[in-house]
């Protein structure tokens, strides 16, 4: 995620340094950055991998889409026909996820996804606690969640 | 949109004014917010509204194109806005103080100053 | 007391902050031609120290802004404010006359319109983030 | 002249220093000022007595008509020579009366600016300046009066003596411009000399009103007469001066002033001679009542102030004459007997005359002085009193108007007078001697000469009145008071005619109420609840009636409740707008409603916030419907074509809801405290200015017909400011001074802020710990802490 | 297209009041955050539907500072509650 | 065609807020209301923002709609995190048809402590709330 | 260009910036106080020179040409009471050397202070109706701060009204000045002006004048508007109180005098009765309430109220005398009850107190004190040759010369109320003995063996103090040319073309400003911009 922000920055520094505040030049700017992260990716640790996240970073998004719009159409097909067939609850999973940035990505990606929320992580960071809003597969739901936390990772590792 | 503007701001001074008469502090910078953001419609609507028409002029350009809205009520409205802040968050403040002091959300315990 | 941001809120905001605190050097620098300006400029970036305020508490906050005190913020955005006010009465015109140069490198426009902006900039944010600071700085020490 | 008096003032202020210098003999030092300039003022006696009148011309404040332009004539000549002719008299006397005391030099600053003003005040020619020395006779006078200030019933009586003279002081004020007004002059010899006859017109009678008030309450007639008896607890050098010889006669001056414009009415007869005679019998009544010797002579002099009055209001030629006589007579021996009552006092250590007695082996110069002082008092011949008496009988013998009346007043007033005259010169010198608080011994020279002088003027100016020009002077003054020349002749010797009768008469019954005087006192107690219910009863019951009105007001308008400050201000508000808009004029606007159905939802959810907000039992309910509101409000702003203020609105929005949810954790909940009839009444007053609002912004956007000056900014702002947001080049360059402004607001609001909560409970102040370091370690202490969320 | 904007903006505008609703409804505090929350978002729709009908990019300024910046209220909200404020308040 | 997918990204956008506000105003209780809004009125503002981005086809605006999708996508789970988790520990009412609660025996709520219940190796067990004391 | 208008904003601004800069530092922001009030008192003297001797000096800020940018205009009137806020600022400048405690400086005050100058100014000196919303707000802010500064619980109560009343009027003024500019569509004063006459709704016009008169008369601290005055004015360290007392409610008088001579003269025929009566009123109330008080400031504050009965008594009468002696009174008050409030603090710092009846035995204890407080009090209370005398002397002639009668009769029943007070004052806390029961705090009085105060800073308060009182002496022995200056200003209020000409030029008029003729028709009447 440093490496995110180091390229918005160098692409936001572009633009400035041109003074052409236009978003073309902002996407250029964005490239010059990436290609110059690339260069300099072995001086820092910070930047380690990612440029070869970026790609990875892109198939995600397509992924995150994809439950995003189906997890949408449970939910609404719930809210519009009373009675609730939803069986909510908390949960408890635990996480892969160990940097702090791994963690909270991992759970924002929860929030956002299959009719679940993330609460809380466990003072120990070990414990991720969820909302689910259809526990009727509570197997099938864990798993899926650990899927999402896997392919979250493989964006950071 | 004007008509519309005037009764809903007439309706935002009068709740305004209902607040301010309260007896609880926090009622009262309720009010106070209230009867800004009020005042701040006000300018914004009697010098006339205009739809889609922002005081910008493209790149490039010396005149905008076509007519646009009026922009100096916008900017008063901006200042008014912003002094506005400054003046709510020190009555916020100072209701904090207050109650620190005076142990009490009620004006009418508030008045030893003046009797 | 609940303990402190959590985990998540608190990588947000490391996340958030530096976004939102460019955001608004963007908003201000463009300001004069697009939505945007000192006031918004330095709203914007208060409400960055203030997410950080709210995960990281004021003692963090007041080491990301080293020794500089908001009230120094609030110093030197007025003094910009000032210190544009008076070229114009050097080129013998009405204070506030707007001066343009142009910054030969880097083909910037620079104007005193722009330096009073900034001025804005910093006097809004140090102001809001004074406030803040100060009621979460005095809510400790209270039961 | 004029540099002078001003003079005056500068010697007054540095009496201390002269004190520094001539320690004990200041006195004498100062008196030479005074003297000096009664020699002045006797240099230009010829011409004034050649000429009628002499102007010396300065100017001050042209525009206001204020000058310093002095005016002598034989009226303000005579005053002059008695103001500074016992001035230093008692200047010299005073030295001896207050030798050693601590205050003298404050004494001598208050007692000489008083001579200087009261000079002013019967020399000035402009009307303002009359009323500018007017004024500081009274400023004076209160500090003399309450020159024992640690003293209550001084401190009582020279409020009290102020209060009523400075209320005159205003009537003056008032009467002065309307006759300022009515004649088209502020000078008095233009208005003197001018043919206009002001009699007739129409500010004729208010402007009297106000300026009889102004000398009624100066001079102490009937019924403001109480001030000054209570003024005798000033030291009685100060009585001997203000309280009989001067101050107490400008209201008389001012009378004799203006007798000639004003006098001779039916109004101003009517009133003069009754409140005159009136005075004149209440006075001689109330001193006979007394046993301060200081008391029993200021009642007499309220007699004789009345007496005066009288006189004026009669108007006759004898009566000028007798006026100008009993003015000069009295002052002599009145002067004269209040010093001798301070030697008295200063001597045996009490003023009640029944406690003395047989003191004329001991003090026989005091002895004398008191007798020579007191017969012509009594009016005995061949003193100048005797002749003041003899035409002041004559003149009321005269009277057009209540003749009955005023020699009925006269007569009974010439008896008292007798008796008091005896009372105060006989009582303590005859007769039996009394143990007193101090062993009495003569008194010392210095407090001798003053009450001598002024006893042998009453005695030479009654065997010799031509004497020093005696007549002359007298014709000149009583010419200047009647507005038409007026011969007086002094004479011990009328023939025998009905004022003379009277006079022997009087004489004797005045003896024989002297023997049994106190028998008849005791019989007068019966009157004391009456007296008691006098005008000094009145005064107090003014006094006490301002205090309980200004409690009442109080409690009707400064309750402390805020809401009914909001409601008043409101409602004064409603009811001049409603007035204006609705009933003088009639709003006048077009409903014309064009309107999206997202506008409407917005707006409606705007008015919908505000509207929960109020109505809303939770706090922080309020606070997010607020918050509604104001996303409602951005999203206006940008329907509107206005992104920057959207921007603004929102960040402030937010900030203002984390700032009030900061705040809102350590206050209470909402609790209804209001009553329903309250709430039923602010709704009302809020929903009618709603209303008004509502209307207001109707006409006022349907009425616009003038190019707004946005246009030029428009127009220039690319090409001249070189910005295509114009909000923004008109919040930086346009109205930058705006801008300016508005961002002190806030540096301000948070400086505001930040004291408001770091600095408290005393802590930093200077009382605590010197530099407030305190606080700071706490602080840090606490900051050292995990942070809790 | 107009039309489409239109019930684009029609079907928003529910929105708006139906969370407003939620708003005046409650009952606890969090429930009211969150529909302040649901609020703030929809305006970004609105805004950014309103901006196409306008053909006026410039109004996507306002969507960006509200997408960046209105959670800081539901924050502040959270703060409340987590301090022990009271939630039914 | 163009026309077509933008207007139906804008429909579709502004339908999935209303279901959002429709979901906030039916739910039962916090945290399934949580649901529908942090959800649907994202993707509704995703929708519509893509939807602006075709419509303007300009780079510079494309790059804003896509930092608003950016941003909203930042801050919308932390805000529902934060709310939900400081409605749940404060008491918010769960409904009554929620069938698991592994939070609430791993919470203190006088020392704000959180196991992660991993500590014993024993799993919470089933516990639906209790009503709200408060 | 002229800098000197301007300057007298712009220093204040700079040195408040600057100390504010310098919040860590005690010593420099006390040379800056010095410093600043001392260079602010210079350039007041140059433009009130200026303005004598050229009638109107102006600046067009940011060279953008009336009515489109901002202009600084100074006439004599507002010359005169930059002048007076000059003087009473350098004053306070040296008084609070000696005052102010250090918590207070380092949160604050001197910046504060000269922020606050500076608003007054600013309200002075513009042209501009919005830009003089933003000054009232500058010093607004800076009062309410330096009023809560200490935190006591009086403060905090008497924030709140003061906070809640003034807001209320700032919002009435606010409100008025968004009708106004729907209405004429310009926010330039002498613009405004010009369209005003040519206004076709002429109830609108008056509404207008009425709210401009009600939020003013809020700021004036006028009948029946006058609440939050004595409910605060009391409260704050004496410093402040004095500095509020010389300045804030004459700057909304100076709004009221500005607004009714130049923008809403022909509204005067209606509001002139209305104004009158509650000029009376407002003598009335604020001098009756002061008659049952027994502590110092209170008094002083409602007589602040019965002052501003004067000067508004002034304006409405409407007569050049008359508003020659509003602005008369205006002038005397600024020196005479700054003075007092100043009097007031060193006798607390000598007797710990504000309460007269603990008080006592000052006059012969401090002589000097004692000159000083009889000069200010008998001034004020209107007696000669003191610069009261002379302010209450033009308007009663004025009064009486317009006939006005009743009114004139309270104005002289008012000072002699007012005389009241004053002797009460001075019985209490000169004559009187100091009371047995009053114990010194140690505290008030940083005192020597013998009781009295001996910190050189004692002479820091006293050289305030009694230059002022010379001042209300010098004013009026120098009644003459206070006349004239006086005189001057009412020519320029009564005639408004010169200001107008001064800000707009020669050429103004209002045909340039009419939109182009508006069709016929009730419906397209209104202005229509909505696509
Ligand atoms: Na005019
Ligand atoms: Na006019």
């Amino acid at each position: 995620m440093t490496g995110a922000i180091w390229n918005l920055l160098l692409g936001l520094a572009w633009v400035l340094l041109s003074g052409d505040f236009s978003g073309l030049n902002l996407l250029v700017g964005m490239v010059f950055g990436y290609i110059t992260l690339i260069l300099i990716e072995p001086q820092l640790d910070a930047l380690k991998g990612y440029p070869a996240r970026v790609p990875r970073f892109i198939g995600f998004i397509a992924f995150f889409l994809k439950e995003l719009i189906q997890a949408n159409l449970r939910v609404a097909f719930d809210i519009i026909t009373p009675p609730w067939h939803m069986k909510p609850g908390v949960i408890a999973m635990p996480l892969s996820a160990r940097t702090e940035m791994e963690i909270t990505m991992v759970a924002n990606m929860i929030s956002l996804t299959p009719g679940t929320l993330s609460l809380d992580v466990s003072d120990d960071r070990k414990v991720l606690y969820i909302h689910a809003m259809f526990l009727d597969n509570e197997e099938e739901l864990r798993r899926n969640l650990k899927e999402m936390e896997h392919r979250a990772l493989e964006l950071f590792r | 949109m004007e008509p519309l503007m005037a009764l809903a701001i007439g309706l935002l001074y009068a709740t305004a004014i209902f607040m301010m008469l309260r007896r609880s502090i926090v009622k009262l910078v309720i009010g106070l917010m209230l009867l800004s953001n009020a005042a701040n419609l006000l300018i914004f609507t009697t010098a006339g509204m205009t739809r889609g028409a922002p005081p910008l002029i493209p790149e490039g350009m010396t005149q905008p194109l076509g007519e646009v809205a009026d922009p100096l009520p916008q900017a008063v409205v901006l200042t008014a806005i912003v002094i506005a802040f400054g003046v709510l968050a020190f009555a916020v403040v100072l209701i904090r103080r207050a109650y620190e002091v005076v142990k009490a959300d009620d004006l009418d315990k508030m008045k030893d100053t003046d009797t | 007391m609940v303990k402190s941001g959590t985990i998540i809120l608190n990588t947000a905001a490391r996340l958030l902050m530096p976004l939102q605190l460019l955001f608004s050097v963007f908003l201000l620098l463009r300001g004069h031609d697009e939505p945007g300006g000192g006031f918004i400029a330095g709203l914007v970036a208060a409400g960055a120290f203030t997410l950080y305020l709210f995960a990281f508490g004021v003692s963090a906050t007041k080491e990301v802004l080293r020794m500089v005190d908001p009230r120094d913020l609030i110093g030197v955005g007025l003094l910009l404010g000032m210190i544009s006010v008076l070229p114009a009465w050097f080129m013998g015109q009405p204070f506030l006359t707007a001066q343009w140069w142009t910054i030969p490198i880097i083909d910037f426009k620079a104007s005193t319109p722009l330096i009073f902006d900034v001025g804005v900039y910093f006097a809004v944010l140090g102001s809001v983030t004074g406030m803040v600071m100060s009621l979460m700085e005095v809510d400790k020490d209270e039961p | 002249m004029q540099l002078a008096v001003l003079m005056g003032f500068l010697l007054a202020a540095s009496s201390p220093l002269l004190h520094r210098w001539f320690g004990q003999r200041t006195s004498l030092v100062l008196a030479l000022f005074p003297a000096g300039l009664a020699a002045w003022l006797a240099l230009q006696a010829p011409e004034v007595i050649e000429n009628g009148s002499l102007l010396l011309a300065w100017q001050w404040v042209p525009s206001l008509g204020i000058s310093l332009t002095f005016l002598l004539d034989g009226l303000s000549l005579l005053f002059g020579l008695l103001i500074t002719v016992i001035g230093a008299c008692v200047l010299v006397y005073a030295g001896g009366y207050l030798k050693d005391h601590p205050d003298l030099a404050r004494f001598h600053i208050a007692l000489v600016a008083f001579m200087v003003s009261m000079l002013g005040l019967v020399l000035a020619d402009g009307l303002f300046t009359l009323f500018i020395f007017w004024e500081l006779t009274s400023i004076t006078s209160y500090l003399l009066i309450g020159f024992n200030h640690s003293d209550i019933e001084a401190r009582k009586s020279a409020r009290q003596g102020l209060f009523v003279t400075v209320a005159g002081g205003l009537a003056l004020m008032a009467g002065l411009v309307l006759l300022g007004i009515a004649s088209g002059s502020w000078s008095l010899a233009e208005i003197l000399s001018a043919d206009a006859d002001l009699r007739e017109h129409a500010l004729y009678t208010p402007m009297l009103i106000c300026l009889l008030l102004a000398a009624f309450t100066k001079s102490a007639q009937f019924p403001f007469h109480f001030w000054l008896p209570n003024a005798m607890a000033a030291p009685t050098p100060v009585s001997a001066y203000l309280h009989s010889a001067t101050m107490v006669k400008a209201g008389i001056y001012l009378l004799a002033r203006l007798h000639p414009e004003l006098g001779g009415t039916a109004l101003w007869v009517g009133i003069l001679s009754v409140v005159g005679a009136t005075t004149m019998l209440v006075g001689a009544f109330l001193a006979i009542h007394h046993t301060n010797i200081k008391k029993l002579l200021a009642y007499s002099t309220i007699m004789t102030l009345g007496t005066l009055t009288m006189l004026l209001g009669i108007g006759s030629e004898y009566a000028m004459t007798a006026f100008v006589t009993f003015l000069l007579a009295h002052s002599l021996y009145k002067g004269a007997l209040f010093m001798v009552a301070g030697i008295l006092d200063h001597e045996t250590g009490t003023k009640d005359v029944t406690q003395m007695g047989g003191l004329r082996p001991v003090m026989p110069i005091t002895a004398t002085i008191a007798l020579v002082a007191a017969l012509s008092f009594a009016g005995v011949p061949p003193l100048l009193g005797f002749i003041g008496k003899e035409l002041m009988l004559e003149s009321v013998l005269g009277a057009d108007r209540f003749q009955m009346l005023l020699v009925l007043f006269a007569f009974v007033a010439a008896i008292l007078t007798i008796a008091v005259a005896f009372i105060v010169a006989l009582r303590p010198f005859y007769g039996k001697r009394y143990q007193t608080p101090l062993e009495p011994h003569e008194a010392p020279l210095s407090m001798l000469v003053g009450p001598a002088l002024l006893a042998l003027g009453s005695l030479l100016l009654g065997l010799v009145p031509a004497m020093l020009g005696g007549d002359a002077l007298l014709t000149s003054a009583a010419t200047a008071v009647a507005g038409h020349t007026t011969e007086v002749t002094l004479s011990l010797w009328y023939g025998v005619n009905i004022a003379l009768i009277m006079s022997m008469v009087s004489l004797g019954l005045g003896f024989w109420l002297f023997k049994r005087w106190d028998s008849v006192r005791g019989r007068l107690s019966i009157l004391n609840p009456v007296m008691r219910r006098g005008p000094e009863a009145g005064y107090e019951s003014m006094m006490n009636g301002i205090v309980h009105l200004s409690e009442w007001q109080t409690r009707l308008l400064q309750n402390g409740y805020m809401r009914n400050y909001i409601l008043v201000m409101l409602i004064t508000l409603i009811a001049l707008i409603g007035n204006s808009i609705l009933l003088r004029h009639s709003p006048q606007f077009a409903f014309d409603l064009d309107v999206r159905f997202h506008e409407a939802a917005v707006v409606g959810c705007m008015a919908m916030g505000a509207l929960f907000a109020t109505i809303s039992r939770s706090r922080l309910g309020a606070v997010v419907s607020v918050g509604v509101m104001g996303f409602s409000i951005a999203l206006i702003f940008i329907l509107f074509s206005a992104p920057d203020l959207a921007i603004t609105q929102l960040l402030v929005e937010t900030l203002t809801v984390i700032l009030l949810v900061l705040v809102l954790f350590r206050l209470p909940r909402f609790s209804n405290l209001s009553t329903s009839f309250e709430r039923i009444r602010d709704g009302i007053v809020a929903a009618t200015m709603g209303i008004l609002i509502c209307m207001l912004i109707m006409t006022s956007w349907s009425i616009q017909q003038f190019e707004p000056i946005s246009t030029y900014m428009i127009e220039n702002s690319v090409p001249l400011a070189h910005g295509l947001n114009i909000v923004n080049v008109i919040l930086v360059d346009y109205r930058a001074l705006d801008t300016l402004g508005e961002m002190f607001v806030l540096a301000l609001a948070a400086i505001g802020v930040i004291a408001m909560l770091k600095l408290r409970h005393g802590e930093g102040l200077p009382s605590e710990n010197g530099d407030g370091k305190n606080g700071e370690k706490r602080n840090a202490a606490i900051t050292k802490e995990p942070y809790d969320g | 297209m107009d039309t489409v904007i239109l019930i684009g903006q029609v079907i928003m505008s529910v929105a708006l009041i139906l969370a407003f609703v939620r708003v005046v409804r409650g009952p606890s505090l969090p429930d009211r955050v969150v529909a302040l929350e649901l609020f703030s978002t929809t305006v970004v729709g609105l805004v950014g539907v309103y901006a196409i009908k306008t053909g006026v990019a410039s109004f996507l300024d306002a969507a960006i500072v509200i997408a960046l910046m209105g959670f800081l209220a539901a924050i502040g909200f959270a703060r409340f509650l987590e301090r022990g404020g009271p939630r039914d308040d | 065609m163009i026309d077509f997918i933008k207007g139906t990204l804008i429909i579709s956008g502004a339908l999935f807020m209303l279901l959002a506000s429709v979901g906030l105003l039916r739910l039962p209780d916090l945290l399934t209301r949580m649901h529908a809004t942090t959800k649907a009125a994202t993707l509704g503002v995703i929708l519509v923002m893509l939807a602006a981005a075709m419509h303007f086809a300009e780079v510079g605006i494309v790059a804003r709609s896509f930092a608003i999708i950016v941003f909203i996508l930042m801050t919308a789970p932390v805000a529902a995190h934060v709310m939900g988790r400081a409605g749940y520990f404060v008491g918010s009412k769960l409904w009554s048809g929620t069938v698991k609660d592994e939070l609430r025996p791993n919470y203190d709520p006088l020392t704000h402590e959180l196991k992660s219940g991993l500590e014993t190796q024993q799993n919470a067990k089933r516990q639906p709330r209790e009503t709200d004391p408060d | 260009m002229r800098p000197e208008v301007a300057l007298p904003v712009l220093l204040p601004l700079l040195s408040g910036a600057i100390s504010l800069l310098f919040w860590r530092s005690r010593a420099m922001q006390r040379f800056l106080v010095v410093a600043g009030t001392i260079a602010l008192f210079i350039v007041s003297l140059w433009l009130f020179i200026s303005t004598l001797s050229e009638g109107y000096v102006t600046m067009q800020m940011g060279s953008w040409p009336a009515p489109f940018g901002i202009t600084l205009i100074a006439d004599l009137l507002s010359a005169v009471m930059v002048l007076m806020t000059a003087i009473i600022g350098l004053a306070m400048g040296i008084y609070s050397l000696a005052t102010t405690g250090r918590g207070h400086e380092k949160f604050g005050y001197y910046p504060l202070m000269h922020l606050l100058l500076a608003g007054v100014m600013g309200a002075f000196l513009t042209g501009d109706i919005f830009n003089l919303y933003v000054w009232f707000e500058v010093m607004l802010v800076a009062s309410f701060a330096l009023l809560i500064l200490g935190g006591e619980r009086a403060q905090m109560e008497g924030a709140i009204k003061y906070v809640t009343l003034n807001l209320l009027a700032s919002v009435i003024f606010l409100t008025a000045v968004g009708l106004l500019y729907g209405m004429v569509g310009t926010l330039n004063m002498a613009d405004i002006a010009l369209r005003m006459e040519a206004a076709e709704h002429t109830g609108m016009v008056e509404v207008l004048a009425i709210m401009f008169m009600v939020a003013f008369g809020i700021k004036a601290a006028a009948f029946p508007l006058f609440f939050w005055l004595p409910a605060s004015y009391h409260t704050p360290p004496v410093a402040v109180s004095a500095l509020f007392a010389g300045l804030l409610t004459k700057v909304g008088v100076y709004a009221l005098f500005r607004v009714f001579t130049l923008m809403f003269d022909q509204t005067m025929g209606y509001l002139q009765d209305i104004m009158l009566w509650g000029a009376a009123l407002t003598m009335v109330t604020g001098v009756l309430g002061a008659a049952a008080q027994y502590e110092f400031r209170r008094i002083l504050s409602f007589h602040i109220v019965s002052q501003i009965g004067y000067m508004i008594l002034g304006l409405a009468l409407y007569t050049p005398l008359a508003i020659a002696g509003g602005v008369f009174a205006i002038v005397h008050n600024m020196v005479v009850k700054t003075n007092l409030f100043l009097i007031s603090g060193i006798t607390h710092r000598l007797q710990g107190t504000y309460q007269l009846k603990k008080m006592g035995g000052l006059y012969r204890e401090r002589p000097w004190l004692a000159v000083g407080f009889f000069f200010s009090a008998f001034s004020l209370a209107g007696v000669p040759p003191l610069s009261g005398f002379f302010a209450k002397l033009v308007i009663v002639r004025a009064g009486l010369e317009a006939e006005a009668y009743v009114v004139t009769g309270i104005a002289l029943a008012v000072g002699f109320m007012t005389l009241y007070s004053m002797v009460k004052i001075w019985n209490e806390v000169f004559w009187k003995s100091l009371p047995e029961d009053n114990h010194v705090p140690e505290t008030a009085t940083p005192s020597g063996d013998d009781g009295r105060l001996i910190r050189p800073s004692l002479w820091m308060m006293y050289l305030p103090v009694m230059l002022l009182a010379m001042g209300s002496l010098l004013i009026g022995v120098f009644a003459e040319p206070m006349m004239w200056v006086m005189t001057t200003i009412s020519d320029q209020l009564l005639s408004p073309a010169g200001y107008i000409e001064a800000v707009l030029g020669a050429s103004a008029s209002i045909e340039g400003a009419l939109l182009e003729p508006l069709p016929t028709g009730a419906e397209e009447a209104v202005r229509e911009k909505t696509p």
